[in-house]
């Protein structure tokens, strides 16, 4: 069972979070975004074997939604952040 | 003011069940009632102005860090996640606490929502007390981890509760929401039968610890 | 191939099975092949076998990263049935359950499909009204459906809760007589025996790690064991299409998840049909050599683990023990899981792909064994004629953007959820 | 009741002042307190116990501990009964009841045994080569295989007893009560750190208990008692028996099983049978010793061939004499311990049969001195006897299989092939097992989570090693834990006992028609692996799910090694290159209701309950499960059946006024400077034209385009608008609204709070509805030009403050009216009193769904996550002039602009009488064979009492433009066939004006 670093809370049970898919997704400019785009953004999938950011929503805690990387292999979890802050070693969202 | 019915009415019986050590029941368990629950939610990242707001509303200035309560004069302000806060008092005739904290946050990026009807409030207290909540509850309840005023919304089996350690006999107060309360209520009962159980009356538990 | 038979196993007792020949044989992979098949599970095995037997095609390698049958096939709960409510769906499925009808004897080994019955519980009005849409539409798609109210459960599943207290009161079920299940590993072994039969070379122990492309074509494969060429390529890893895809620079509406499942004691005989319940997030049956062989739900996080965690095993033993409170002293004797390839729309991905000589069967969710033998048939069909099989015509890659999915449950773009 | 004849007269750890009854197949025996089952067995004498899977062979008990693979009963009766129960480890308690199982009459005479004469035609897998034909015989040979099958019978009613389930938490979880874990428990608890010890056993001491040197040699038995007492002493210490590690999990989760009751003839009141323990450590000491190894030869699996430990275990352990003439057969030196053990209680020790050249450890100079035999470079070849060993045949190992041996009288077998450390826990945490020659074992490998390995089962197999092992892993693990200095206490300075090394041997050659057995429970046969390895079931994998090998109750506890050594020797490779399978949870088997804890019954889920549950209970409401909420559906009165009920309340609405409970809709405050831009966002249609004091139906949709959720949303205040959701998706909506707000548009300042808690909700609904609320509400002005329709107000009800808002969901007049959850009964029960002079009815869900079904709107039937705004005929909602909200960019798609796509319509069956029933499909004609075309569907269906006939929604391929025509409604499943005719999905009231009086 997952321990999952909450920025806010601490290390808390799997449990308590709701899983929220893949952070690096970003919501198209919808001024801008093509059709493919939105497509993309809303199907496609990295889906790395691997080291994953994701988000979790600490519903039953301080229902701040996360980001959390975690590796898909292993299931370890090498940083985590406020949904807004980057991880550490990744760049800010704009 | 009106009489409020709780959401334990009829199921909360004071007395004895169950089987006792010798030193007499292991949990000690009621319903602090006829609160005053309000949330603060602060907008945006700076929230000086609301902690401001929140101390000169209620007379108790917010612990500084997160996952703490502050207390004092039968009031307290519990950490309830990013930027929002739970303040909670005794109801008292002719004081709003939810209009208080709105005229002191009249300014302040901040929203106040009244959620005095939302939560079934228990205290849970006795040598068994830990025992009792380890059954439901995936937090560390330990002194070391969570001393007297530490406070976190965490999980009693399925009911969402917001824990707060108010002494170190140990208490805890337990925030539920309303509509899980008696299912809650319950499972407690039945999880606390083996070490053995008093049952207080709501009116033996009010104030704020 | 040596025939299998009672008289075969008879004459071989005589010499004390000392001269059984190989079930398949453990060939160098050649430079070349016409087509290879990336994954040695159920799907790529039947693939080959269907290539060779309806299309002639038979210069043909699976690759298998590790032991063949390893992959989900080795271990999901076998569960096989057609009670689908789109017209796909139902096509298709139905289309591999005539199939698995004739499987043992198609390939000379015995896949012990148990047609046992497949009951779904209903819990609720709301949930009986969907039921019966969907019998509805088996039955006027030709498929064998029947709705069951709670008495007609009761006498089929008399262990099932029907007291007073049951938290998920049992309204009724819909059932499909012709579901059941079939042993996992003997299907793995049964197509490679048969493909390997007619020319297919199984190469285990062999992880493709590089897909070869020259412009919008592929043309071959790197793996551990050398470079290998083929005319045409296809993918079926299961719970792996996102991360092989992606090495021929494809992204795909897929996540990869985790699901577990568990088996009990073995047992007498206690559980004659496969039962499931939607509502209480859990399905069980009884294997041929008596565990009960149970599952639930994902673990709902993206993972390629293959081994899960506490929190989705309590939820479908909890279920399990709501649904039969009979069980509760039993005893859990593994747990185990599998890598999901989770599509967006929880159907799966059979056909083309932006690519030339690439072709995809995948995306199977927690369902694809028992297609085993249908996308085995509608994939080699797709392959040899570079065209999609009318079956298959549905489960193209280009549904998502264009809107026709085939959402069975209406879950939307969330690849848990269905 | 008969006495012990083999029990010892002196020794042991058993209480002789205790003595307790217990039955074995019927007959009843006595034993005493501290006994297991098997030991009791064994002190009366009884040597078969059980059956095995396939051949029905006769089998006895092989070990004393939880690997046992042979002695599995049938424990307890009726609902407490408990099949494969491992006989060893059973503690005895009186009154106890057991039964042997997989033999058919009696464990005596079995006839399943006759299975032995088929045994040729039984190999390995040779279900897979016949019972091919005919087409559907599988179906009719499967029922005779299934009944050979299985085990136990299992218990046919519900468990009497309840389990518990509960997080733990310390610094260091030590695994193992022997000496490693007991160092290791003292060396951290010394630390200050919280220490949690598990012992799977009910006496703490692990090997120490069964080892004579341990029990009489005074400096042992002194180190466990002072290590007790201080252990004893240490307040942050917890030392729990009884109680399994049996699976870990990420991130340092142990989940631990304590068996509270097992012992007992039932558990004590209000206490559980077992309670699963989820302990997080942050670092973890594995201190779970070594399984002895089986050797496998002919006839090995013949009651009373007993693993050499075990043997040991009987006698120092239970004082119970296992034999009285025994062989010993070891390729290493520790079962020399049995031979001297066995010769000091004055068994015959005929000799100890030994492959190695000869031994310079000390236990076997002992065993020299003491006169006891020692066959060197030799083997036992079979052993002999029916139910139960008669004698044994030993040979030069270089003869072996070829020529006869010398037979040696015995009725006792001991056995040991060397040991394996339990790797299972590190294995399960991601381990990976290390071959290690000298040990010829796997011993653990690089550690992949917070966790370490001490004594035994790190491979450490003498006494001082695993006692300095443990207190170096246990100041370790309280180090990284953050206590102490890391600095190991001082071990005993005891002499190290010298050892000789062990002689690998994983089989010994047989002559072809005798079997020998490498995984007794599933009568896996050395024979069997030869015809995998054969047929190309060379991987380890394939070998075991080919020969099940290791896939028993005791999942190859003691065969797993031999087995694959021996596939190793046909691939002809080292063993670490076959490798092992899996480790996977649990370590032992689990009962399933632990896992369930208290989450069975009524707590499977718990009751979500509104402020009116109570008197909706005392007013008879028949109940409907939404969610987790109970609803009434209905309150029938009495005489009255549910569908009578339901009418009569409907119509009370249509003609008169009715009160629902409407509390369990979802209700989230939104309030901040970007409210209303937040939800122009969030919505398809409009919001931030919405005057304050004005309610408004909104539309939500997924990304993809498709609705989600709808409910009215009204603006309370400029900055502040409270949102209703559907019940079903309350949590995802406000889950939805979270991460929009803080991971999409986090520069919107807007604060989201569910408040459904906050509320209770009732609509007050009909023609007289108006009347009612006059009566009862104070201060709040509701003639239409105060509160109309699509009005918000405050005032008070019975004293206390409400919010009344005038939306409509029946197409009647109505109101709904929210109040603090704490007075909504007390408002409930004002609106009833106020409403009694105007007839007034509460209702439930169904005449609710009747009323809505008649007036068209749609609810989760029709949104059922595949239909669009246009589908549900809601499209002038969705606002396009917006440039953005969620789902606007991918409603333009192809499938989703399809004219033809079905559309929401009404139903009404041509003959104006027949019911309609949702799930029906919808076809043009039916006459034709399947696969035939589907076009439409039924979603909700209703007999409408105001209409005066049955009545139906649902969707139609371009249905709008189909009005009038005549299809038909299919139900197959009942063999229904109902031609209907399609309408307007709005079957009451079209111009809307019974909402305005
Ligand atoms: C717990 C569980 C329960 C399930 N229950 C059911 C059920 O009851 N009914 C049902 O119909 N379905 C069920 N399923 C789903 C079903 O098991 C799968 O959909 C199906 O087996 C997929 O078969 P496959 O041949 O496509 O995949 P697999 O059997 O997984 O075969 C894919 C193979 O590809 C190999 N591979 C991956 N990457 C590479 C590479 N780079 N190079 C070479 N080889 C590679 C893998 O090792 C694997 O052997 C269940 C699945 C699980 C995990
Ligand atoms: N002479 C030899 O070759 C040889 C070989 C092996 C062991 N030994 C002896 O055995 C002893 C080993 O000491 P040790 O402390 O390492 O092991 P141990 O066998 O004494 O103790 C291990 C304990 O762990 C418990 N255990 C195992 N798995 C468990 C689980 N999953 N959950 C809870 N409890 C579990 C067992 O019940 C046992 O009590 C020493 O006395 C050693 O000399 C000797
Ligand atoms: C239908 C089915 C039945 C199984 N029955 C058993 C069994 O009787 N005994 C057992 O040990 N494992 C059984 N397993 C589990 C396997 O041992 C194994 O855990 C599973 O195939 C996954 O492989 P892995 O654990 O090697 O990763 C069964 C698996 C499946 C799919
Ligand atoms: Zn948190």
């Amino acid at each position: 069972m997952l321990l999952i670093p909450c920025p806010f809370c601490g290390p808390r049970d799997q449990i308590e979070f709701t899983y929220g898919g893949d952070a690096t997704l970003t919501r198209p400019d919808p001024a801008t975004a093509s059709e493919e785009a939105w497509a993309a953004y809303v199907y496609l999938r990295d889906n790395p074997k691997g080291p994953h950011s994701e988000y979790w929503h600490h519903h039953a805690g301080c229902r701040a939604w996360i980001k959390v990387r975690r590796d898909t292999l292993t299931h370890e979890i090498s940083a985590s952040a406020a949904a807004t802050a980057p991880l550490a070693g990744e760049a800010g969202k704009p | 003011m009106v009489e409020r019915r709780s959401a334990l009415e009829g199921a909360a019986r004071p007395g004895d069940f169950g089987t006792p050590a010798a030193g007499g029941p292991g949990v000690i368990l009621g319903e602090r009632r006829s609160l005053a629950i309000v949330q603060v939610a602060a907008l945006g990242e700076r929230d000086a102005a609301v902690r401001g707001g929140i101390a000169a509303g209620c007379g108790v200035a917010p612990a500084a860090e997160a996952s703490r309560a502050a207390r004092g004069g039968g009031t307290a302000v519990l950490w309830s996640g990013p930027g929002r806060w739970l303040v909670v008092a005794a109801e008292q005739p002719g004081s709003d606490l939810a209009a208080r904290l709105e005229a002191a946050l009249a300014t302040a990026p901040a929203v106040v929502t009244d959620l005095g009807h939302a939560r079934t409030v228990l205290r849970v207290s006795g040598p068994s007390a830990r025992d009792l909540l380890a059954k439901g509850c995936p937090l560390d309840l330990h002194l070391r981890t969570f001393p007297v005023d530490a406070c976190a919304h965490s999980l009693l089996g399925h009911a969402g509760t917001l824990i707060h350690a108010v002494d170190a006999v140990p208490s805890f107060d337990l925030y539920l929401a309303r509509s899980y309360a008696r299912s809650a209520w319950e499972w407690i009962e039945e999880s606390a039968a083996e070490y053995g159980c008093r049952v207080v009356a709501p009116a033996d538990l009010t104030g704020s610890g | 191939m040596a025939r299998y038979s009672i008289f075969s196993l008879a004459r071989h007792a005589l010499r004390h099975h000392e001269d059984w020949p190989r079930a398949w044989r453990d060939p160098q992979p050649k430079p070349a092949y016409d087509v290879v098949i990336v994954g040695g599970g159920g799907h790529g095995l039947a693939t080959a076998y269907y290539l060779a037997k309806n299309h002639g095609i038979s210069n043909v390698a699976v690759l298998e990263k590790g032991w063949l049958g390893g992959g989900n096939t080795g271990r999901n709960t076998t569960i096989v049935r057609s009670n689908y409510l789109l017209p796909a769906n139902a096509r298709f499925y139905e289309h591999s359950l005539k199939l698995w009808e004739g499987l043992s004897r198609e390939l000379n080994y015995n896949v012990m499909f148990s047609q046992r019955g497949v009951l779904n519980l209903a819990h609720s009005d709301a949930q009986m009204d969907a039921y019966a849409r969907r019998g509805n539409a088996m039955r006027l798609n030709g498929i064998d459906a029947v709705l069951l109210d709670r008495d007609g459960v009761r006498d089929m599943v008399p262990q099932l809760d029907f007291s007073a207290a049951a938290r998920f009161p049992i309204r009724g079920g819909l059932l499909q007589p012709r579901g059941g299940t079939a042993r996992h590993d003997a299907v793995a072994w049964g197509f490679a025996r048969a493909a390997d039969a007619r020319g297919v070379d199984i190469i285990q122990n062999c992880e493709v790690t590089g897909i070869l492309r020259e412009g919008d074509r592929v043309t071959g494969v790197e793996t551990t064991r050398g470079t290998i060429r083929a005319g045409k390529i296809g993918l079926a890893v299961a719970g792996h299409t996102g991360h092989v895809a992606a090495m021929a620079g494809l992204r795909l509406p897929i996540e990869s998840h985790l699901l577990q499942a568990a088996v009990s004691e073995p047992l007498k005989p206690l559980l004659d049909t496969v039962v499931t319940s939607g509502a209480a997030h859990v399905y069980v049956s009884q294997s041929d050599k008596g565990e009960l062989v149970f599952g639930g739900d994902l673990d709902f996080y993206n993972s390629y683990a293959q081994r899960g965690n506490l929190p989705a095993i309590a939820s479908f033993t909890t279920a399990l023990i709501a649904l039969f409170p009979g069980f509760g002293r039993l005893r859990l004797m593994r747990h185990w899981g599998g890598v999901m390839d989770m599509t967006m729309d929880g159907s799966p991905i059979i056909g083309k792909t932006p690519l030339r000589n690439f072709y995809i069967d995948g995306g199977w969710c927690y369902g694809g064994f028992k297609a085993t033998p249908g996308s085995g048939w509608v994939f080699a069909h797709t392959i040899a004629n570079d065209a999609p099989h009318p079956l298959n015509e549905a489960f193209s890659l280009e549904r998502f953007a264009s809107g026709h999915v085939i959402d069975e449950r209406g879950a939307g773009p969330v690849p848990g959820a269905h | 009741m008969s006495a012990q004849p083999f029990r010892l007269p002196a020794g042991g750890r058993i209480d002789r002042s205790r003595p307790l009854a217990f039955r074995f197949d019927g007959k009843p025996y006595t034993g005493f307190a501290g006994d297991s089952l098997a030991a009791a067995l064994l002190a009366n004498g009884v040597r078969l116990v059980g059956r095995s899977f396939k051949y029905h062979r006769p089998r006895g008990i092989f070990s004393a501990g939880p690997e046992e693979p042979n002695a599995l009963v049938r424990l307890r009766r009726e609902a407490r009964a408990e099949p494969n129960t491992r006989a060893t480890m059973i503690e005895l308690f009186d009154g106890l009841e057991a039964e042997s199982q997989n033999r058919w009459p009696s464990l005596g005479f079995d006839l399943g045994a006759t299975a032995s004469l088929f045994a040729p035609l039984l190999p390995a897998g040779f279900y897979y080569k016949t019972f091919m034909a005919p087409r559907r015989g599988w179906m009719f040979y499967e029922r005779f295989i299934r009944a050979a099958a299985g085990m136990g019978r299992a218990a046919e009613a519900p468990d009497p007893d309840h389990y518990e389930k509960r997080h733990a938490h310390c610094d260091v979880l030590v695994v193992g009560g022997g000496p490693a874990g007991l160092a290791a428990a003292l060396a951290a608890g010394r630390t200050g750190a919280r220490v949690l010890l598990v012992e799977e056993r009910a006496e703490l001491g692990g090997a120490l208990r069964r080892e004579a040197a341990a029990i009489s040699d005074a400096p042992a038995a002194e180190w466990l008692a002072a290590t007790l007492a201080e252990l004893a002493s240490l307040s942050e210490v917890r030392l729990l028996r009884r109680a399994t590690a049996f699976g870990y999990y990420d991130h340092n989760l142990v989940a631990v099983l304590e068996r509270v009751a097992d012992h007992l003839p039932e558990p004590p009141p209000h206490r559980a049978r077992q309670v699963l323990w989820q302990v997080r450590a942050p670092q973890v000491v594995l201190a779970t010793g070594a399984i002895e190894r089986p050797l496998v030869f002919a006839g090995n699996d013949r009651p009373q061939v007993m693993l050499a430990s075990a043997a040991r275990a009987y006698l120092n352990e239970f004082a119970v004499a296992p034999g009285t003439r025994a062989v010993v057969f070891t390729n290493n030196d520790s079962a020399y311990a049995t031979a001297l053990d066995l010769r000091r209680v004055g068994i015959r020790v005929t000799a100890v049969v030994d492959p190695r050249e000869g031994s310079g450890g000390d236990l076997p100079r002992r065993a020299r001195e003491a006169g006891i035999e020692c066959r060197f470079g030799h083997a036992v070849l079979a052993a002999r006897g029916r139910s139960r060993v008669s004698a044994v045949e030993v040979a030069s190992l270089g003869t072996a299989g070829h020529e006869h041996g010398d037979n040696l009288d015995c009725d006792l077998l001991c056995v040991s092939g060397g040991w394996s450390p339990t790797l299972h826990l590190h294995c399960q945490s991601g381990g990976r097992p290390e071959w290690n020659e000298a040990l010829a074992a796997f011993v653990p490998g690089r550690s992949k989570q917070a966790e370490r390995s001490a004594g035994a089962a790190a491979g450490a197999f003498a006494l001082v090693d695993c006692i300095a092992g443990g207190l170096r892993a246990g100041a370790e693990a309280a180090q990284a834990a953050g206590f102490g200095t890391g600095v190991a206490p001082p071990a005993p300075d005891w002499p190290r006992e010298s050892a000789a090394p062990l002689r690998p041997l994983w089989s010994v050659p047989a002559r072809r028609w005798l079997k020998s057995f490498v995984d007794l429970q599933d009568d896996v046969t050395a024979g069997d692996i030869g015809l995998a390895a054969r047929e190309g079931f060379v991987s380890v994998e394939h070998l075991k799910r080919y020969t099940t090998l290791g896939m028993g109750t005791d999942q190859g506890k003691t065969s797993n090694v031999n087995g694959l050594a021996l596939l190793a020797e046909k691939r002809g490779e080292a063993i670490p290159a076959v490798g092992v399978t899996t480790f996977r949870p649990p370590y032992t088997p689990v009962a399933i209701g632990s896992f369930a804890g208290r989450e069975t019954g009524r707590h499977f889920e718990p009751i979500r309950r509104t402020a009116m549950h109570e008197w909706h209970e005392s007013a008879g409401a028949a109940w409907i499960e939404a969610g987790l909420w109970l609803r009434p559906s209905c309150y029938p009165r009495s005489g009255e059946s549910e569908r009578e009920a339901i009418r009569r309340e409907a119509v009370a609405v249509r003609q008169g006024v009715g009160l629902v409970d409407v509390s369990t809709l979802g209700k989230i405050d939104i309030a901040g400077p970007d409210a209303a831009a937040f939800l122009d966002r969030v919505y398809a249609n409009i919001f931030s034209n919405l005057p304050v004091g004005r309610a408004r139906y909104g539309l939500m949709l997924r990304e993809d385009g498709i609705v989600f959720d709808d409910g009215t949303t009204s603006r309370l205040a400029e900055q502040r608008f409270l949102m209703t959701t559907t019940t079903a998706n309350a949590v995802r909506v406000m889950q939805h609204l979270e991460f929009l707000l803080q991971t999409v548009w986090p520069e919107l300042r807007v604060a989201a709070t569910s408040v459904t808690e906050q509320w209770a909700a009732m609509a007050l609904a009909g023609p007289k509805s108006r009347d009612v609320l006059a009566r009862a509400a104070e201060g709040v002005d509701v003639s239409d030009a105060g509160l109309p329709h699509m009005g918000v107000r405050d005032g008070r009800i019975a004293g206390v403050p409400v919010r009344i808002f005038r939306i409509s969901f029946s197409g009647e007049r109505a109101y709904e009216i929210n109040v603090p959850a704490d007075w909504g009964l007390r408002v409930w029960t004002a609106l009833l009193d106020a409403g009694r002079e105007s007839g007034i009815v509460p209702y439930g869900m169904e005449a609710m769904g009747i009323l809505r079904i008649e007036k068209g709107h749609v609810a989760g039937a029709e949104l059922d996550g595949t239909t669009t705004a246009a589908d549900l005929g809601l499209g002038r909602l969705v606002a396009m002039k917006k440039p953005d909200f969620i789902g606007r960019h991918m409603l333009a798609r192809p499938a989703l602009a399809d004219p033809r796509r079905p559309r929401l319509v009404g139903f009404v069956p041509v003959d104006g009488a027949t019911r309609l029933r949702a799930g029906a499909q919808i076809v043009a004609d039916s006459r034709v064979p399947p696969p035939v075309p589907m076009i439409g569907r039924i979603t909700s269906a209703a007999d409408s009492p105001t209409l005066g006939h049955p009545i139906a929604l649902g969707f139609l391929e371009a249905g709008a433009s189909r009005h009038g025509e005549t299809l038909h409604a299919l139900f197959p499943l009942a063999d229904q066939w109902v031609p209907v005719r399609v309408v307007d999905p709005v079957f009451y009231d079209r111009a809307g004006e019974r909402l305005h009086g």
